[in-house]
This record gives C-alpha cells, sequence and structure tokens, in this order.
C-alpha cells in the first residue's frame, strides 16, 4: 500500500512538472499577451492540482492535506483574477490609439 | 575604561533607558495628538530632557566607572547593556541643551498659532527633532553594535525629511543624495558588525574589546566601520551630500543637520577607535583619518571663503570643521605607535564636538535669521546687516570666534589638549594644521564681519520683522560655545589648562591667527575685502580659489564619491593591516 | 564545501555586485535595487554565520536570525522612503538626476 | 544531492543579481529583483532560518517588490535623461575593480573564520524558559534583545513620518496614495471580497503560530497589510486622511504599549523591559497584540506613500478630470488618479 501511494505520489508530481514546463515553454515561445496567458494559467492550474494531489498521501494528518487544498485553492483564485487583470489591460493598450 | 564589572546595572543606570526613550515617547504622543500639540509637547519635553541629563551628569558624577543599565535584566552577550561614559555623558548633556536652544529658535518658524491647522512643515519638524534626540542620546549610551546600527538608521530617516522640509525641487535632490549616500554607509557598518560577530560571537562593545585581537577580520571589520561612518559623517572627500543638504533647508533644521545628526555617526567612530578596538587600530591608519581631516579643513575652508550665500558659507564650514574633528585619531598614539594619549585626545574630541554643536547651531540660526529679515543672504550685499540685526550679526560672528578659538571657547581648549598631545608625541605637522585651521576660521569671521559692518550705499530699509527670541536663542547657544572651555574646568577637566589662557602670548597667537586669516580672506575671496561689492569676481590667489571650487564639485559627484568611499575602506584596511 | 561556507562566499559576490550597481547606475531607482542587493548580501553572510554557529540543539544561532528579521524591516523602511522621495523629486522637476545644475554666478 | 541544489540556486541567483544590475531598464531591473527575492526566500530555508525566509519573502521579496514595480511605473521617463549621465568606461572599470576587491577581501575574511564558530545558541535555549516562549528567535526578539524590536517599531513609524513629511503643501491633511477606481463588480472587486476574510485568517494564524513555530507578527502584519491594499487597489475604500485620530491611535499604539509594559517590568521585575517570573508569556502576547495593528497599518500607508492628492481647494478627495468611480465599466483595471501629481 505504502509503495503504492508511493508511486502514485511519483507520477502525479511528474506529471505536474510536465504542465508547468509545457507552461512556461509557451509563456517564452507565445507571440502575445493573449496566448502567453493562456499557456500559463491552464498549465500551471492543473500543474498546480497535480502536484498537491501527489504530495497529499505524503503529508501526516488532515490539518496539512487540508493546508494543501488551502493552498491550491487559493493559487487558483490568485491566478484566475490576475490573469483576467492582465488581459483587459492588454486589450486596452491595444485599443488605444 | 570598562573596568567595573560588567554584569550589573548601576545606580541611576534606568535614567539612561529614560533618555533614550522619553523623546520617543514625546514623538508618538505628538502624532496621536497633532495640531498645536506638536509643538506642546516638544515644548514639554525640553526641561524634562535637559533635566534628565543633569540627572544623569549628577548619577555618573556619584559613581565610580561607567553608568551601566542591563535592559530586561538580560547580561551581554545576550542581551543589551546601555552604558555612559564620560564623554557620553558630556555628549547627552550638550545634545539636549543645543535641543532646546534650537526649540526655542524653531517656535517662530513651526510654532502654531491658535486654531490654526496642522501643517506639513509643523509636523515633520517637531516630531522629527525628537526623534534625532531620540536617536542620538541612543546613539552615545548605547553599548551594542546592531542597536547602533538601528539608531543610525533612526537618525538618518529623521534627518532626511528635515533636508527637504522646504519641498523644493533642489532640496529634494539633495535629500536623495543624503539618503542614497547614508544608505551605502549604513550597509557597510552594518558589514563591518557582522564580520565581527562571526569573529568573536558577540556584539556588545566591552565583551569585543575584550576578545578581538589584530587579525584580518577585524582590519576587515574596522576598515569597512570606518568608511561607512565617515560617509554618515560626510568627511571630505565624502561631503558628497552635506552643502546643498545644509545650505538648503530652513534654518531650524540646518542647525539640527549640522550641530547634532553628523555627531551621531562620528561619535560612534570615536568609540570603535578608541574603546572597541584600541588594540587594532593602529597609528598609521590613524594618519589617515587625520589627513582626510586636513584635507577636509583646507577645501572646506577655502571653498566657504568662496561662497556668495551666507547659508552656503555655513555649511562649508562645516565640511571644514567635521574635518577637525578628526585631527584627534593620531594624537592618541605616542611616538612609538602604542595609544597612551587616549584619555587626552578622546577629552579633547568631545570637546570639539561639543563646541562646533553650539556654536554651529547658532551660526546657522543666525544665518537664517538675516535671510528672514533680509529676504536674502548674499555676502556681497549684507552691509549695513549688523545695524540692522544686531543680536543676530553678534550671534554669527560670537560663533564664528568660538569655532576659531578665542579664549575661553571650547574649541580654545580643545585644540589646547591636541597641541599638548602632538607635541608629547612627536607629531609636529599636526600643530600646522591646527593653527592652520583656526586661521581659515578666523578668514570667514573677517570675511563677514567687514561685509556686515560696511556702509550700505542705500539705507535698509525694507526689514521683515524676525522673532526676538529666535535672535537670542541663536546668541545663547553661540554665547554658550564661547564660555565652554570654563565649564569645562568646572566640571571634568583641570583647571591649570586655562591658567594661561589670558596670557600675553595667547593673545599674540590669537592676533597672528586673525592677521593670518584676514590675509587668507584676502587673497581667496570671490571680490576684494575692501573693494565695492559690485567689483568683478576674482580667481583667488592665482586661480587658486576656482580650481579648489572646481575640485570640490568634482569630488561631490556620485561616482567619484561612491570610488572615494571604497578607497578610503580599502586604504585604511590596507594601514591597519600593515601595522 | 559546506552548504553555509558556499552561502557565505555567495554573499560576498552579492555585496561585490551591489557595490558596482550602486557606483555605475546612474538613475535612482537603480541604485535602489543595487542597494537592497548588497543589502541581501549582508544579510545572506549574517544568515551563513548564523548557521555555522548552529549548537545546543538548534539548527543555527538564533541571535543572528532574530537581528536579521529586524535589519530587514529597517532595509525595507529605507527603501520606502527613498522610493517615496524619488517620486516626489521627480513629479516636482520631472527629472531624477542626482547632479547638481551648474552654478550660477 | 543537496550541495547541487544549493550550487544551482547560488548560481542562479548570482546571475539574477548580475542581471538585474546591468539590466538595460528600470523595469527589467525590478522584475529581476522580484525573483531574486523569491529565489532569496529558498537560501534562507537551506541556511536553517524558516522566520527569516518567511519574513525575507513577506517583506523583502513581496513588499519592498511591489513598492520598487510601482516606482517604475511613475518614473515619467527620466531614464533617459539620468542614462546620458551614466558613468564612463574608465570609472565603471575601476568601480568593477573595487568592487571585486571588496568581494575578495571579504572572501579572505569568511574563509579565515574561526573554528569552531562562535555561538550564542548555548546561552540562549537554557534561557529561553524564562522567557515563555518556544521559538528561540521570538525570544530573542521579545525578551534578550526587546529594545531591538522597540526600536524597529519605532524606526517604521519614523520613516512613515518622513514619507508624509514629502507630501506637497497643497495636499497635506488628505488621503495617503493615489485613488483607485475600478469597477465594483469587476474581477478585482470580487478577490478585494473574497480574499480578505481568509487573510485575516491566516495573518491571525500566523501571528498565533510565532509563539512557539516560524512565523511570528511581521509575517502577519504584512499579510493583513495586503488585505488592506487590495481593498484599496478595488476602489472598496479610501485610505483615512492623514489626520484621521484612529488611524494615528493605531501607528501609535504598538510601541506605546510596548514601552508601558517596559516601565512596567521597572517596578515589578526590577529592569525596564523586563517581565516579573511567570508573567513573560502573557506580558509578551500584549505587546504583539499591540504591534499588530501598528505594524499593519504602518506598513501598508508606507506602501501608499504621501498625500498627494489635492483636496482642500478641489473640493471633495478625487475631484479630478476623471468622471465618477461607478461610471467607467471599461477601464475596470486599477487606474491612478490622473490629477495626482503635476507641480
Amino acid at each position: 500500500m505504502r509503495l503504492l501511494l508511493d508511486v502514485f505520489s511519483v507520477v502525479a508530481i511528474v506529471a505536474g512538472a510536465v504542465f508547468y514546463l509545457a507552461g512556461t515553454v509557451g509563456l517564452l515561445r507565445f507571440p502575445d499577451a493573449y496566448t502567453r496567458l493562456h499557456a500559463l494559467t491552464k498549465a500551471d492550474n492543473l500543474g498546480l492540482v497535480l502536484v498537491v494531489i501527489g504530495l497529499l498521501p505524503q503529508v501526516n494528518g488532515v490539518l496539512a492535506g487540508l493546508k494543501l487544498v488551502l493552498v491550491w485553492l487559493l493559487v487558483m483564485l490568485s491566478s484566475a483574477a490576475v490573469s483576467q487583470l492582465i488581459a483587459r489591460s492588454a486589450r486596452r493598450q491595444e485599443t488605444r490609439p | 575604561m570598562w573596568a567595573i564589572d560588567l554584569w550589573m546595572s548601576t545606580d541611576g543606570g534606568a535614567l539612561l533607558a529614560a533618555a533614550v526613550l522619553l523623546p520617543f515617547v514625546g514623538m508618538l504622543l505628538g502624532l496621536l495628538l497633532g495640531g498645536r500639540w506638536l509643538q506642546r509637547v516638544a515644548f514639554v519635553l525640553m526641561p524634562l530632557g535637559l533635566a534628565l541629563a543633569l540627572a544623569i551628569t549628577a548619577a555618573w558624577a556619584n559613581t565610580e566607572g561607567p553608568l551601566v543599565y542591563l535592559l530586561g535584566g538580560w547580561s551581554p552577550p545576550l542581551g543589551i547593556a546601555l552604558r555612559a561614559d564620560g564623554a557620553a555623558v558630556a555628549m547627552l548633556l550638550a545634545v539636549a541643551g543645543v535641543v532646546c536652544g534650537i526649540g526655542l529658535f524653531a517656535r517662530a518658524d513651526f510654532g502654531l498659532g491658535p486654531d490654526a491647522p496642522e501643517s506639513r512643515g509643523a509636523f515633520a519638524y517637531w516630531l522629527l527633532l525628537l526623534a534625532v534626540w531620540g536617536a542620538l542620546n541612543l546613539v552615545f549610551v548605547s553599548g551594542d553594535l546592531f542597536t547602533l546600527y538601528v539608531a543610525l538608521e533612526l537618525l538618518t530617516f529623521a534627518g532626511v525629511p528635515l533636508v527637504c522640509l522646504a519641498g523644493s525641487g533642489e532640496t529634494l535632490r539633495a535629500a536623495l543624495r543624503y539618503m542614497l549616500f547614508a544608505l551605502c554607509g549604513s550597509v557597510l557598518y552594518l558589514l563591518g558588525a557582522v564580520l565581527l560577530y562571526g569573529g568573536y560571537g558577540t556584539l556588545d562593545m566591552p565583551l569585543l574589546a575584550g576578545v578581538v585581537q589584530p587579525e584580518p577580520i577585524a582590519f576587515a571589520a574596522l576598515a569597512l566601520m570606518t568608511a561607512g561612518l565617515l560617509a554618515k559623517t560626510a568627511l571630505f572627500p565624502l561631503h558628497i551630500w552635506l552643502p546643498p543638504a545644509h545650505g538648503g533647508a530652513p534654518a531650524a533644521a540646518s542647525a539640527v543637520l549640522s550641530a547634532l545628526v553628523i555627531k551621531g555617526s562620528w561619535f560612534l567612530v570615536l568609540r570603535l577607535w578608541l574603546d572597541v578596538m584600541p588594540g587594532v587600530a593602529s597609528a598609521q591608519a590613524a594618519q589617515l583619518l587625520a589627513g582626510l581631516g586636513a584635507a577636509a579643513i583646507v577645501v572646506g575652508s577655502v571653498v566657504a571663503l568662496r561662497q556668495q550665500r551666507l547659508k552656503l558659507l555655513v555649511a562649508y564650514s562645516t565640511v571644514a570643521q567635521i574635518g577637525y574633528l578628526f585631527l584627534l585619531f593620531p594624537m592618541a598614539f605616542d611616538a612609538a605607535g602604542d595609544m597612551v594619549l587616549r584619555d587626552l585626545a578622546a577629552s579633547a574630541g568631545v570637546l570639539q564636538a561639543i563646541a562646533h554643536a553650539t556654536a554651529k547651531a547658532g551660526m546657522f540660526m543666525a544665518a537664517g535669521l538675516v535671510y528672514a529679515a533680509l529676504g536674502h543672504d548674499r555676502i556681497d550685499d549684507l552691509a549695513g546687516a549688523a545695524r540692522a540685526l544686531p543680536v543676530a550679526v553678534a550671534a554669527f560672528l560670537v560663533g564664528g570666534l568660538a569655532l576659531m578659538g578665542v579664549v575661553p571657547s571650547g574649541a580654545y581648549l580643545a585644540k589646547k589638549l591636541l597641541l599638548a598631545s602632538a607635541d608629547a608625541s612627536g607629531q609636529w605637522w599636526w600643530t600646522w594644521v591646527l593653527q592652520g585651521g583656526a586661521a581659515f576660521t578666523a578668514g570667514y569671521v573677517v570675511l563677514v564681519a567687514l561685509r556686515v559692518f560696511a556702509r550700505p550705499a542705500t539705507p535698509l530699509t525694507e526689514l521683515r520683522p524676525v522673532s526676538r527670541l529666535s535672535q537670542w536663542a541663536a546668541l545663547g547657544l553661540a554665547v554658550a560655545s564661547l564660555l565652554l572651555s570654563l565649564a569645562a574646568v568646572v566640571g571634568p577637566l583641570p583647571a591649570e589648562l586655562l591658567a594661561k589662557a589670558f596670557s600675553l602670548e595667547e593673545l599674540g597667537t590669537m592676533l597672528v591667527l586673525f592677521g593670518a586669516g584676514a590675509l587668507l580672506a584676502a587673497a581667496l575671496a570671490r571680490r576684494p575685502l575692501l573693494g565695492k561689492p559690485s567689483s568683478a569676481v576674482r580667481p583667488g590667489l592665482g586661480g587658486l580659489g576656482t580650481a579648489f571650487e572646481a575640485g570640490d564639485r568634482l569630488v561631490r559627484q556620485w561616482p567619484s564619491a561612491m570610488l572615494a568611499l571604497l578607497l578610503v575602506a580599502g586604504t585604511c584596511g590596507w594601514l591597519l593591516a600593515r601595522a | 564545501m559546506s552548504v553555509e561556507t558556499l552561502f557565505a562566499l555567495t554573499a560576498c559576490a552579492l555585496v561585490g555586485i551591489g557595490l558596482y550597481g550602486l557606483i555605475a547606475q546612474p538613475h535612482p531607482l537603480r541604485k535602489l535595487v543595487a542597494f537592497n542587493i548588497m543589502g541581501s548580501g549582508v544579510f545572506v553572510l549574517f544568515g551563513a554565520l548564523a548557521k555555522r554557529g548552529a549548537a545546543a540543539g538548534l539548527a543555527a544561532d538564533p541571535v543572528p536570525q532574530a537581528l536579521l528579521i529586524t535589519a530587514i524591516v529597517v532595509a525595507f523602511a529605507a527603501t520606502a522612503v527613498t522610493v517615496a522621495l524619488l517620486l516626489r523629486l521627480i513629479e516636482s522637476t520631472d527629472s531624477a538626476s542626482l547632479a547638481e545644475p551648474p552654478a550660477k554666478d | 544531492m543537496t550541495t547541487i541544489a544549493s550550487g544551482v540556486v547560488v548560481l542562479l541567483l548570482l546571475w539574477l543579481a548580475l542581471w538585474t544590475v546591468v539590466a538595460r531598464d528600470a523595469f527589467l531591473a525590478v522584475a529581476g529583483f522580484v525573483v531574486y527575492g523569491l529565489l532569496l526566500a529558498l537560501v534562507w530555508v537551506r541556511l536553517a532560518g524558516i522566520d527569516v525566509a518567511l519574513t525575507e519573502a513577506a517583506i523583502g521579496g513581496g513588499l519592498t517588490g511591489a513598492l520598487l514595480l510601482g516606482a517604475v511605473g511613475r518614473l515619467r521617463g527620466t531614464e533617459a535623461a539620468t542614462a546620458a549621465e551614466g558613468a564612463g568606461a574608465g570609472t565603471r572599470a575601476l568601480a568593477a575593480l573595487l568592487a571585486l576587491g571588496v568581494t575578495g577581501a571579504l572572501v579572505l575574511g569568511v574563509l579565515m573564520l574561526p573554528e569552531p564558530a562562535p555561538t550564542l545558541a548555548p546561552l540562549a535555549v537554557p534561557a529561553l524558559p524564562a522567557t515563555g516562549v518556544g521559538n528561540p528567535i521570538t525570544g530573542v526578539l521579545l525578551a534578550f534583545r526587546a529594545l531591538d524590536t522597540l526600536l524597529e517599531a519605532i524606526v517604521l513609524v519614523i520613516a512613515l513620518i518622513g514619507v508624509w513629511s514629502f507630501a506637497p503643501d497643497r495636499a497635506w491633511g488628505g488621503r495617503p496614495g493615489p485613488l483607485y477606481r475600478a469597477d465594483p463588480q469587476g474581477i478585482l472587486a470580487y478577490l478585494a471580497r473574497v480574499l480578505p476574510p481568509l487573510g485575516i485568517v491566516i495573518g491571525i494564524y500566523l501571528f498565533w503560530a510565532g509563539a512557539d513555530h516560524p512565523g511570528g507578527k511581521f509575517q502577519s502584519a504584512t499579510i493583513l497589510a495586503a488585505m488592506w491594499m487590495l481593498v484599496q487597489m478595488a476602489g472598496l475604500a479610501d485610505t483615512p486622511r492623514t489626520d484621521n485620530r484612529a488611524l494615528r491611535f493605531g501607528i501609535v499604539i504598538g510601541p506605546l504599549v510596548f514601552i508601558a509594559v517596559g516601565v512596567l517590568g521597572l517596578f515589578t521585575a526590577g529592569a525596564f523591559l523586563g517581565y516579573p517570573e511567570g508573567w513573560a508569556k502573557p506580558l509578551i502576547l500584549v505587546i504583539e497584540v499591540a504591534l499588530l495593528p501598528t505594524l499593519a497599518i504602518v506598513l501598508a500607508l508606507l506602501m501608499n506613500g504621501p498625500p498627494a492628492r489635492p483636496w482642500a481647494s478641489a473640493g471633495a478627495p478625487g475631484a479630478g478630470p476623471l468622471p465618477g468611480r461607478h461610471a467607467i465599466a471599461s477601464r475596470d483595471r486599477p487606474t491612478r488618479s490622473s490629477d495626482e501629481g503635476g507641480t
């Protein structure tokens, strides 16, 4: 059982890291703000949730697990809000003469 | 000097904590209450602080050795101790007196009338005056190098806004220069303190004094800390920020900056060299400090003689006088390079610092009054000012005379002690610097005296009224400086020092100094001493005057000042290591 | 090489980098950033010394660590004052130059 | 493995520092510095300083970075003008040489540090029970070296007085900082409504944990300050005026209570800033509780800068060329009011 959980953790965290890598490559390679945001937020949210799920079996205690989930929720909230703001600001700069 | 039991609070030690915290409590209450309470709190605190300083003096006189207070009962190295020796007590007392004088002066400029709304100037001035006071008291009594770092930062954060109180672009620029350069100085100081902790595991000064060895880490630490503190003190060639900052601030703020703020970092250099690391400090490195001091005296004085505005003249006089404060360091060593004349040098230094604090505060206030009354402070157009503003002009001239060391001023006694020390250690060359500095000071006193006593082409009619309280406060501080040596011999110093003070020989020296000063002023001043003020600008002694001005501008550029800072640190470290 | 020696040597390099920036960069904001880098170098050095002092069951000497918290806060206060001053200077003169205007005769 | 990880962190750190110092323009430099600050927090973790890491991340990286980023946006093209005053090649070479010399001297010093390293840990550990706190760093900050902590709060207050004093005279007495306008239905306002309750809980948790675990009032105050600023930036609540009595009370309460507890110690424990036996922990708690609002308020106000909006002459605060804050649906990005500045 322990081994199974460890394997699960490794797989989930590595998968999360791949998403992070993809998101970062997208951030660097995509041509404009919108597509970059798309790459970053999509990949990072998925990456983070995979890392958090991967870490969950490793923590001791329900409280520590809840803290991890809280971290994930907070990052979701802030990245959603910030990417909206960045996108709007980018649109405003575009429409500005 | 730390020979007594370090691990006990002495009687009256709690007064030290009170002296540090009282101004800060006043600042916090002033901030809370606001409005007219700003000045009310300050005026309640001034007599209280002075009384506290007197109580500390009395407690110190009744105790053998320094006053000690262990905060929270925790003894160093884990805890922090406050300590006050004779030098600290003298500085505490002097600062309390000068703050009171400046406070009385500032009432006219920053006092709020009944029903007046809280103004920005009053808000900043009264709160920051108290902040400077508390920070300085902390510098004098703290025994811990890190607490001293915080104290130095307190002093900087309180000093910078005073520079740009007027709010004009030029003063904001001066304040920013001051801030950035002072920050570099603090980081270097902190770096040195960190190295000392790494080497010896304590930041407590007496404990460090017991364990520190002349070895590379101590050399590096002392060199870095000294360079950082010199930047904050504005010793030539690190005076990048001083003239515009002190020249551009309102007079009540300039007096605080010039008389008080720079003394904090200077006092710390004194502590480090003479008390914390006497075994690390070397006579050769001390020659470097005094050499920079001598350069400061020459450059500062010549450029002061070339100034067009009275406040800038006073600011450059501060540059020169800071140099004077560093002449004491080689005097602590005898001819063999051992630090045996420590007490003599330290007394002379503290006396000079107090003499400068009182006299310079008076001179800045006088310059401010002249500006307020005439609407300008152009030196060439001051004719008739002596008649129009007798008290303010007297304050300026008395302050100048006190600085040049006329009997019985504090500067006279300080010079006397340093001359004796130079004599005893066979360092004859510093005798010339000491006397030359006095002659230069006489030079700009003569220059200003000739201008203010001149007959104006048209009688001065449009005078704005200035506060009488302010005028008398300025004169009071200047006179205090002039009579300082009497106070010193009533206090801790032996009375024999003044035995020959009123002899013909001393009178002769004074006359020679005045003559030399007049010659220097005649040779270097911008316009002929006795000619018409409208005559053409002269380069001064075959271009020497303009050359000094150009040199001063060059070293006061940012990159050159920073390079100089590092060079000073490097040279100092090298000289320390060589010994 | 131990972690603390590695970081102590890094700290020395950070101090040098910060110093260079303070001299070479003309804009006050750049100087301020360089000051912060230099300051952080001093802090890391202190932290490395604290780690060297691990003893009595503690992972590091707590005294320097406590001092560091104070020093970081003081450095932030310095940055805040400098930024406010710089922005006010720019607002009032439309320039951030530290150089003095040429002397008037 | 750990050495390799540390080596990578070190290389990244040095590269970022160099890049920040030589970067082409100020924005890039500040962006580099923000990343540098985050990386620095990692260094602190590796140096066994979780408390320092939290402080560095919150204040050194977070608040300082935000402050510098805010400043970069308001440079108004002054960079080009100062670039012309840049140091010449000779000066730069000399600067590099001297900086290298300082680094070299420090490296020598580090390599010559004594073994075993001097430390105060063996003194601090047995003294800790008397303070009643479990975290040795909290013990140093609030018992052994309580004066430093008191002074640090005073430093912040003096810095705030200084920052306020930079206000133009016409703006004195007004509200500090720019006026932010945002769409009340926009995402920022949503965030500013959802996040603060959670942030306050986390802030207070960090505060409470600080007695026995890493954490404490500074980290907590930073989060509280950030929550307040979020509310301001979303346009939900403006800063109070500088002469607001409640605001000033909040600013001075921390140091005043600290000093009062210290004076109490003079009579009950025989020493200023001392704690009578058995009372150390509750008194430390009183001090911390009083310092928390002071720190949160002062940190947020330092971020806001001096009052800059003219208000006395222009009538209501915020009266300016822009339309009222509810009228602009298309500009829901936080917009600094355009009437700040100007001479």
